[in-house]
């Protein structure tokens, strides 16, 4: 299945894009494309545990992701 | 009750008569603005970033637990992002509500939740040219320690 | 810093822009306006007259403590008096500050202080024509006996 | 020695004045002021220990006055 990865600020500097489409056995979890997110360039650096949001919503990294999921992966926030 | 994430400088006159009802004795307006010094450093502008459908979404949910929790629908929020200057207005929210003592919790309910919570970034730039993402946990950390 | 009795309405924007500092990120303006009901009465408006030059000097005191307690001097107070419609402003405190928990803080005490100290009176008019000075000492009285 | 008695909103309708000269002892204080003024006419309806001010300061009952002294009676304050 496929899920869209969404990075933002700091996560998309590192990783040098703020959209990735990430092909993922039926099943898998946050912590799976976490970790697919991880092996690619600049991946890396990713902290160990980043907040995650799942289609709008804050999620655990046990969460299981659904074909056509939207994963965030979400920098410390500083708004305000 | 009406949240917006916005790219156009806030009008917080416009925001006070948007929760003006004669039934509030109250209201609160709380601006949130580009300081020149952050950390020490002297910071010449910040560019905010968001992740806008969730932001929107978080945004809407902390006004809506800040309605209930303190029983007014008089709240209004608006979060500027884009490239701000020094002295601007980020953010903006406008609570009235019928006591004072209300009106003063629940705009620093919706404060901190949107510190908290809402999915925005903001990246600030300093007088020698350079730019850095803001993270406020690096900061707590940091002061944490010895 | 500055405060004032004034006999004309009160403009929130002015005051916003009066406090506004680069130095400071977060400026809270609180307006007290007419409610339309007190203690279950109809209110039509609001006469308030006041001890002047005693107000002046109160109002000035309390924004020198908030000023010195709270570390800022972006503290500005209007008071108006003379007769007022229903959600008209009776008093704007414009407070900036670097940080948001002092701006809150010291906003929170200006007004706490004004309705203690300040003497200033209100008449309230009601739909049936009526009128009456408020005590809110009195009130207080009737909500501590049984 | 005189000093001038400023009355204001549910206590200049009490006494139907905002302002009266009165005349003290030397050495009087704030309290005589008081008994003066309570026995004018709707004086007597003002409350036993209202708040005062002299000279634009909030006083005590106990203050001595001076020629030319400004007390002001003081009902309870409704401001904001």
């Amino acid at each position: 299945m496929t899920i869209t990865a969404l990075l933002f600020a700091s996560y998309a500097d590192l990783l040098q894009r703020e959209r990735v489409d990430l092909t993922l056995p039926v099943g898998s979890t946050v912590r799976d494309a976490l970790a697919q997110l991880r092996a690619l360039p600049g991946g890396s650096q990713l902290p160990p545990s980043p907040l995650v949001a799942v289609n709008l919503e804050y999620s655990r990294a046990d969460a299981v992701l659904t074909m056509g999921d939207e994963l965030a992966v979400i920098p410390p926030v500083a708004g305000g | 009750m009406r949240v917006a994430i916005v790219s156009r400088p806030l009008d917080p006159a416009a925001l006070i008569a948007e929760v003006a009802r004669s039934a509030n004795g109250a209201t609160l307006l709380f601006i949130g603005t580009v300081r020149e010094q952050n950390d020490g450093r002297d910071v010449t502008g910040i560019e905010y970033v968001v992740y806008g459908p969730m932001a929107d979404r978080e945004l809407a949910a902390i006004a809506a637990e800040a309605a209930s929790q303190f029983s007014t629908d008089d709240i209004v929020v608006e979060h500027r992002v884009g490239h701000l200057q020094l002295g601007e207005a980020s953010v903006a929210i406008a609570v009235a509500h019928a006591r004072r003592a209300a009106a003063y919790d629940a705009s620093r309910y919706v404060i901190e939740q949107i510190k908290r919570r809402v999915p925005v970034w903001k990246r600030e730039e300093y007088t020698d040219g350079t730019r850095e993402w803001v993270d406020p946990t690096a900061g707590a950390l940091a002061v944490s320690q010895p």
